[in-house]
């Protein structure tokens, strides 16, 4: 066993070479400043990007959000104008799904996985910081359009895009969105596809291969095996609306038919494919929470969680039936009865295995000693709202009754309690529960509870009485709505709720940036809790652990609280073996990766406008764009968005070809018997 | 690793610095695969969605397809997968000459499969008018093998980058070296299935030689010079770092081009053939 | 077996409790806590009026029966050990844990399991059976039903009675059409054929069925029936660009006799007034027409507050001439018609109206709303609308095509308040 | 892996080389690819040779990823990973053509909407 650790083996790197044999831009090694955030490798530095960026968009995509509801506050309001409201809910909708939600899960697999398996970073480190930069990037194109609101050298982009968050074509073709906007949703999602499946890759194989010694897949930490079934749903889906992207993509700027009716497509085709990734997508969004509050109840229950196998089957089991029920988000569209009937009994089967989670949630908290602590609370405020969620999911599948249901505000009231009292009380539970241990803060109690009273309240107030609007036969994405509907009040508390909601959230906000500075040191273990990453150091050291952990059960961490002598013995060979073999094995950092995703910034960037003349600040550069009119040229191109595009390309695949060659890299720490931490570089081997 | 290469004992199905022996790599391709999986199904299913449903004035496949080049292609293809096995199957005896060969006929093969099919395109665009965007059926049909085409062709840059891969001399930076050489591999490829396959190709079916030739003197004339430029580039010289270890590498791109071997399998029934019942 | 039951006794407890507080706050809630969960607006799918609906909201009832009882029952027995299993003491907080969680007990988990099954079961049957009902008319009503295509436009309906055929003033024949308010007979299942000319919209009338999306290359459909005459609200619910929130319609049923009364009318080409078809010309009348700065928050454009207490009552008071009209000004006003290129995409059937862009205007006097159900049909709201289209409807093609022209951005006329009175009094004619 | 090494050709135990059975598979593969083509001129029933082409190129499909990608020889798991993936392919495969072959699905391409402004 010793042996096997010494090899570096749960690092996942090799061992570093006596000197690179190719390097155009050397491995930087600074430890601070900008250049080395920029350059990480560290999965922990990888995480806390996504998760600053994500809260970043999350708060915008609020604000989004309260300026729709702000527009809705009363009848035939004029707050913002058609056309703005219909880009804030597209950019609410795809900013909270893509933009917040996904990387704040994608933020916590980055922090915690590869402290719960037990390994010092994941397996492809500069695939990691790739998937980051990628994000980041797609993130860019999908907002970019919003400076055209703010400067008129931007008008060209026609605006953030409108075309709702599922942009249903033919609403996307060319015809119906002459402008850029529609060019950057698509290629923003796409970009925002490869992200996300790269990093999928890399969780997967982390998850599976780098494992300390004694951690079988049936000890795994539930929110592990969660972010392990997630990335398999998101590599499995998120090819479907890829290539229906470039379907559209395609009938954008090639003419194709794909979903143009005058040349025979079929819109509904695009419904399909959207949709086949679409409700995969919504439990990628909500398995990850899912395995927040299987770690976070049974800490404050201080008991472990009930039926573990159960738990984690039926996760397994959701994210397989998941991919059989995606027509019921088209009930309306005329499947036919026999698909009808099919798939809303499908979706009905899912409450099953979801049921069985909320069984077992209930099933740890009986006869453990809860203490309620805020993490808890918001934990305990998610299976309240989930299920509420949930069953009116489960109203939705009754296919006849969904005919009224569907795009109306009971939709909205449905899947804002599955995506905030479910997906968000879960991470803001994880973000207060975590915070401590990536920080080394706590934050207080009382005004975390304060907040989550506000945001508790508030959610409810908010989208509570929108089910009861759908009733009332209020469509969704509605501009504004005449005063004889009998929807004013409903609007207006709804409003209201908003507005609480929003002073809760920036509430939790502000105490996490306060607590940031002022909060009262955490120990390693504040919560007294189960898994492997509270037994390290708050924050964490760039290597993980002094020693690769043996893991003896599944509340690794409780075992090792409870057989001290035993881990200490086994730790000290560890550290002893692995020090006989050159130390502690570190992944160094690396310029291609961001490098890489400038390269697809800029590609992409420019495809999306090919077809549009090169601008610079509003002023079309000096080239001919060609003659349109022309049967035989219609695209003529001097120097355009196409060469531009190509650049980025180059540019992407010649950093990839140098990554390649320039080898796995690395360097080792030392750790003395105080545990101070000594670097060498080089060829160690001894 | 080292350890056991040292010793002379790869074991090439059991890794044992991973948790379940798979090597990192092969786990990551696999997965890949995994997901790929869905990307052609999407793919074809878009393309049978459509010729279940044809709209009126759709383009008639057997009046466009061409199905003894199809098969030849088919069989080539096939015939580039037994030389990619055979390439893993040399680098994990530690024979890196073998490799080399394997490597590059893989690369040839898959060049004349790229060569049939860019035949097969300007003949379909050209001569049958059937067009990206003139009939649903070219849509998908090109948007289908096109994608599949990319995949063709990132194997074979990926390829030819291993191939340059396996002259990374022990001692030295050959950085500029190694860009000239992947450069003249990439240039005698292009050269080979955008020009001189079709060419071939056109030539069999009655193109008088000289005609070819004249016709596209310059780009073969830069191909030939590339071509010797490989030769020379490949002359056997000092040490190199590449040997057994590698062998997870090779194996990894094997895994992408037999992937791309058997989706081409698919394509080649539910496309081509099932069309002439 | 005794903590297992003091716990039952307790969770019931809590269950009536929680029951209890839920029915409380239904019941004894302000007037404005009413308000914001009422269900009786024009649009609302719980007071309904036709079988369609009807199945719909039962089902949907169904639903909420099963799923509230599970709320209940699972939320109290989560409610309880919420409770019961709090930490008491700063001893509790830390208290070690048990080393095994247990693995539960497998006849629990699977009674669990076997009891959500046989609550789905409640539920999967009743839908599957409404899946076929609301699917297509029944067998036996089949025979009686009747045909309508509705064709959706951004942001428009147009209504199409293939049975019903028109001569056309060029000669031949054509189906009788109409835009924005389908009339129907009460009591006989009707059965709309969906089409679409550009996007998807959806077709949907809360109070008769549930939508059906009118999808670009497919021949959806649905079918409803009103069991009483009345007047009903109808919304297009599928996003489809700019101006989708304000897509609406109308549907107006009526007894079989008004109904034929009603086609008859249809069917005749525009009505022409002429002096000597007037039989009192009466004064000129004087329109005072609200600026578009009137049109305010709290100012209902669909409907007046008289219009509102019995719309159907007064969608029938339209179907009459107006008194007060001036022939004169009627034909001051369908010569604008024609002047200002309205007739290049409006039809007005029997005179010079021949496009087919914009909703038919034959009978559009009789129509008690304009521009797709956004404004009540009257004289200061017809006004208005034709003086700025955009205003009400951004983005509408009858603004940017019509007025706007869309390729230069130039406007193509311009209209003066009295043109527009006299294009109100010729449209307001055409009964 | 540390130090860059050159495994000595002959050294110690070696992968059993499979050219054998690489290159006999590879004229099965050739001679079923061969039988394909000419199955589909066979005065034979449609549903025959359709069922025909089908296991022959599921066969095909199946020797390439168990012999030339070495399925046979690795970790069932990964067997188990890709075979996840294209299940799950083929299950939306089939899905989505049995939703565009049921009758509700015929699309009405042949009137093309006129298109106005
Ligand atoms: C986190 C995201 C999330 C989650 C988890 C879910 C979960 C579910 N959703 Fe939801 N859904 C969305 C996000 C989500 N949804 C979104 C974003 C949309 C709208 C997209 C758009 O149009 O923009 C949507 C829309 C949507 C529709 C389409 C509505 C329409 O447009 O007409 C339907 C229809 O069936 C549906 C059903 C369900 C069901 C059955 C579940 C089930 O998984 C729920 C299961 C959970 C429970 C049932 C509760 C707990 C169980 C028990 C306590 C056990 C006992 C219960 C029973 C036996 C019933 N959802
Ligand atoms: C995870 C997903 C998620 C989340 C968290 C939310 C959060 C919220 N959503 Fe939304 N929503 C969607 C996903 C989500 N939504 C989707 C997918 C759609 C469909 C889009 C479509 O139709 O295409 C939608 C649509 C949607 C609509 C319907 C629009 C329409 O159809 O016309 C409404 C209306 O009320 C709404 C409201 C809200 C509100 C009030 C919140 C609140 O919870 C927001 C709370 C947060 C805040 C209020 C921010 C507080 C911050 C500050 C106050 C500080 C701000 C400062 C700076 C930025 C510096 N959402
Ligand atoms: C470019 C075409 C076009 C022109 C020109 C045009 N319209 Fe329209 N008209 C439309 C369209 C399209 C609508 C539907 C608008 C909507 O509701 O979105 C419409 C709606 C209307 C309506 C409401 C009809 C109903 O049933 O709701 C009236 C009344 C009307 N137009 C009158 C006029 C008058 C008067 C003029 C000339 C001054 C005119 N139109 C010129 C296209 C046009
Ligand atoms: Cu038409 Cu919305
Ligand atoms: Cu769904």
């Amino acid at each position: 066993m010793a042996q096997a650790i010494a090899k570096s083996d749960y690092t996942g790197a090799a061992h570093a070479p006596a000197k690179p044999t190719f390097g155009l831009f050397a491995r930087p090694t600074t430890k601070t400043g900008l250049v080395s955030w920029l350059t990480t490798v560290d999965h922990k530095r990888i995480g806390m990007l996504y998760g600053g960026f994500a809260i970043m968009f999350f708060l915008i995509g609020g604000l989004e959000a309260l300026m729709i509801r702000t527009q809705l506050i009363v009848p035939n309001n004029r707050f913002v104008t058609a056309q703005l409201y219909n880009e804030l809910f597209t950019m609410h909708g795809t900013t909270m799904i893509f933009l917040a939600v996904m990387p704040l899960n994608a933020a916590f697999f980055n922090l915690l996985v590869p402290i719960q398996v037990g390994a010092r970073d994941v397996a492809f480190p500069r695939l990691n910081s790739f998937s980051l930069w990628v994000w980041v990037v797609g993130a860019i194109l999908l907002n970019v359009g919003w400076l055209s609101h703010f400067s008129d050298l931007f008008a060209g982009f026609g605006g953030a895009p409108d075309v709702g968050w599922f942009g249903y074509s033919p609403l996307t073709s060319k015809q119906f969105t002459p402008d850029l906007s529609t060019d950057f949703w698509v290629l923003g999602i796409q970009v925002l596809g490869l992200s996300s499946i790269v990093a999928s890759l890399n969780f997967i194989v982390t998850i599976i291969n780098m494992r300390a010694p004694g951690l079988t897949m049936m000890r795994l930490p539930v929110f592990t095996w969660m972010a392990l079934v997630t990335s398999f749903l998101l590599i499995l889906a998120l090819p479907a609306i890829a290539i229906a992207l470039v379907e559209v993509m395609f009938d954008r700027n090639f003419g194709t038919n794909f979903f143009e009716v005058s040349g025979g497509g079929q819109p509904i085709l695009w419904q399909h494919l959207f949709w086949v990734f679409g409700h995969p997508e919504v439990y990628i969004l909500i398995l990850p929470p899912m395995g927040y509050v299987s770690e976070i109840l049974p800490t404050f229950s201080r008991k472990p969680l009930f039926g573990y196998p159960i738990v984690v089957f039926s996760g397994v089991a959701i994210g397989f039936i998941g991919f059989g029920v995606w027509s019921h988000h088209m009930f309306t569209t005329g499947l036919g009865t026999i698909a009808t009937a099919a798939f809303a009994l499908a979706t009905m089967a899912i409450a099953v295995p979801t049921g069985v989670k909320v069984f077992n949630w209930i099933g740890t908290l009986w006869g453990g000693r809860i203490v309620t602590r805020v993490p808890m609370m918001f934990a305990l405020g998610f299976i309240w709202m989930f299920m509420m969620g949930g069953l009116s999911g489960i109203m939705h599948s009754a296919a006849p009754a969904d005919a009224q249901q569907q795009d109306s505000y009971f939709v909205i009231a449905h899947f804002h309690y599955v995506l905030i009292g479910g997906a968000t009380f879960a991470l803001l539970a994880a973000i207060h529960f975590w915070f401590p241990k990536f920080f080394g803060r706590m934050v207080p109690e009382f005004w975390g509870k304060l907040s989550f009273w506000l945001i508790f309240v508030g959610f409810n107030a908010t989208f509570f009485p929108m089910h009861f609007l759908g009733l009332n036969g209020m469509p969704r994405r509605t501009w504004t709505y005449d005063a004889n509907m009998g929807w004013n009040e409903g609007n207006l508390f709804a409003t209201l709720g908003a507005y609480l909601l929003g002073l809760g959230i920036f509430t939790y906000f502000a105490v996490l940036v306060w607590s940031f500075f002022k909060g009262k040191p955490a120990g390693n273990d504040p919560w007294d809790a189960r898994t492997l990453e509270w037994s390290i150091p708050s924050p964490p050291p760039e290597h993980n652990f002094a020693a690769i952990p043996t893991v003896h059960a599944r509340d690794a961490w409780w075992y090792e609280k409870t057989h001290k002598e035993e881990i200490a013995m086994e730790k000290a060979e560890h550290i002893k073996a692995e020090e006989s073999h050159g130390g502690i094995h570190m992944p160094d950092q690396s310029w291609y990766p961001i490098l890489a995703a400038s390269g697809l910034l800029v590609g992409a960037y420019n495809m999306a406008q090919f077809r549009h003349p090169l601008s610079f600040f509003g002023r079309t550069l000096g080239f001919d764009y060609g003659n349109s009119a022309d049967p035989l040229h219609p695209h003529h191109f001097e120097l355009g968005h196409v060469h531009l595009a190509m650049t980025g390309l180059c540019i992407l695949v010649s950093a990839c070809y140098l990554w390649s060659l320039e080898g796995p890299g690395g360097y080792h720490i030392h750790l003395d018997a105080n545990g101070n931490a000594t670097e060498s570089r080089g060829g160690y081997h001894h | 690793m080292s350890s056991h290469a040292a010793a002379g004992q790869i074991d090439h199905h059991h890794d044992h610095t991973t948790a379940t022996g798979i090597p990192n790599k092969k786990l990551l391709w696999w997965a890949f695969l995994a997901s790929d999986c869905m990307f052609f199904g999407t793919l074809i299913s878009t393309h049978l969605v459509y010729r279940l449903n044809p709209p009126p004035g759709n383009a008639v496949p057997t009046q466009i397809f061409n199905i003894e080049l199809t098969s030849f292609s088919t069989f080539i293809l096939l015939m580039s997968s037994l030389l990619m096995a055979l390439a893993v199957n040399a680098i994990q005896r530690g024979n890196v000459k073998s490799t080399r060969v394997m490597l590059l006929g893989t690369m040839f093969f898959g060049c004349i499969f790229l060569g049939g099919q860019v035949y097969e395109f300007t003949h379909f665009v050209f001569v049958k008018k059937m067009t990206l965007s003139n009939s649903i059926f070219g849509s998908t049909f090109f948007t289908l093998t096109g994608t599949h085409g990319t995949h063709v062709a990132i194997g074979v840059l990926l390829l030819g980058m291993m191939y340059v891969r396996t002259f990374k001399p022990t001692s030295g930076n050959g950085l500029l070296r190694n860009f000239a050489h992947l450069g003249a591999v990439c240039v005698t490829m292009g050269v080979s299935f955008i020009w001189f396959v079709p060419g071939m190709i056109e030539v069999i079916y009655g193109l008088p030689l000289g005609e070819f030739l004249s016709h596209h003197a310059v780009p073969l004339a830069v191909g030939v010079a590339a071509f010797i430029a490989v030769l020379w580039f490949g002359r056997t010289s000092g040490t190199v770092e590449f040997g057994e270890q590698n062998a997870g590498d090779v194996e990894a791109i094997g895994l992408y081009w037999h992937f791309v071997d058997i989706v081409w399998i698919i394509i080649f029934t539910a496309v081509y053939l099932l069309e002439y019942l | 077996m005794t903590r297992l039951r003091s716990a039952l006794r307790q969770i019931s407890r809590v269950t009536a409790a929680l029951t209890g507080g839920f029915a409380l706050l239904l019941l004894s809630g302000c007037n404005k806590v009413h308000q914001v969960f009422s269900l009786s607006g024009p649009q609302s799918t719980m007071v309904t009026a036709g079988p369609v609906a009807e199945r719909q909201w039962d089902l949907f009832m169904i639903t909420v029966y099963v799923c509230t009882f599970i709320f209940i029952v699972v939320g109290a027995v989560l409610a309880y050990a919420q409770i019961k299993f709090r930490a008491k003491s700063e001893a509790d907080e830390h208290a070690a844990p048990p080393a095994e969680a247990g693995h539960g007990n497998p006849f629990v988990e699977i009674g669990l399991i076997a009891g959500s099954v046989a609550l789905l079961v409640i539920i999967a049957i009743p839908t599957v059976r409404d899946i076929w009902y609301t699917h297509d008319v029944p067998e036996d009503e089949k025979v009686g039903a009747m045909d309508v295509t509705a064709t959706g436009y951004q942001w428009w309906f147009k209504f199409d009675y293939p049975t019903e055929m028109v001569k056309l003033p060029s000669g031949g024949e054509a189906p009788l059409s109409t835009g924005n308010e389908l009339v129907v007979p009460a009591g006989i299942p009707v059965r709309v054929q969906l089409r679409t000319v550009d996007v998807i919209h959806s077709f949907w009338i809360p109070k008769l069925a549930g939508k059906v999306d009118m999808m670009p290359n497919r021949g959806n459909f649905l079918w409803f029936k009103a069991d009483k005459p009345g007047y009903y609200y109808g919304q297009c619910a599928e996003y489809c660009g700019e101006s989708h929130a304000i897509m609406k319609f109308r549907v107006i049923a009526l007894s079989g006799a008004d109904y034929v009364k009603w086609l008859d009318n249809q069917k005749k080409s525009a009505r022409t007034v002429t002096a000597q078809s007037l039989a009192d010309e009466a004064n000129v009348p004087h329109f005072k027409f609200a600026s578009l700065k009137d049109v305010g928050r709290n100012s209902t454009l669909s409907g007046s507050p008289d219009f509102d207490a019995d719309p159907f009552a007064a969608w029938q008071k339209m179907q009459a001439p107006e008194t007060g009209e001036s022939a004169q000004l009627i034909a001051a006003g369908r010569k604008n018609f024609s002047d200002k290129t309205c007739i290049t995409c409006h039809t007005v059937r029997g005179h010079e109206g021949i496009g087919i862009a914009g909703p038919e205007l034959t009978h559009v006097g009789a129509r008690s709303s304009i521009a797709a159900g956004v404004l009540e049909n009257t004289s200061e709201r017809l006004h208005q609308w034709i003086k700025d289209p955009a205003y009400f409807k951004p983005g509408n093609k009858m603004y940017h095509g019509g007025y706007i022209d869309v390729t230069t951005g130039q406007p193509k006329f311009t209209l003066n308040d009295a043109e527009i009175d006299t294009i109100v009094a010729y449209l307001h004619s055409l009964k | 892996m540390s130090a860059p090494t050159t495994a000595p050709a002959d050294a110690g135990h070696h992968e059993p080389s499979k050219f054998h059975y690489f290159i006999a598979l590879a004229m099965i593969l050739a001679v079923i690819t061969g039988v394909e083509v000419v199955l589909v001129y066979m005065p034979l029933a449609k549903w025959f040779v359709t069922t025909a082409l089908c296991v022959l190129s599921a066969f095909k499909f199946l020797c390439v990823i168990f012999i030339f990608m070495h399925l046979k020889w690795d970790k069932v798991f990964c067997t188990i990973l890709f075979f996840i993936g294209l299940i799950l392919a083929g299950g939306t495969m089939w899905a989505l053509l049995h939703l565009f072959g049921a009758d509700a699905s015929k699309p009405i391409s042949s009137i093309v909407g006129m298109l106005m402004y």
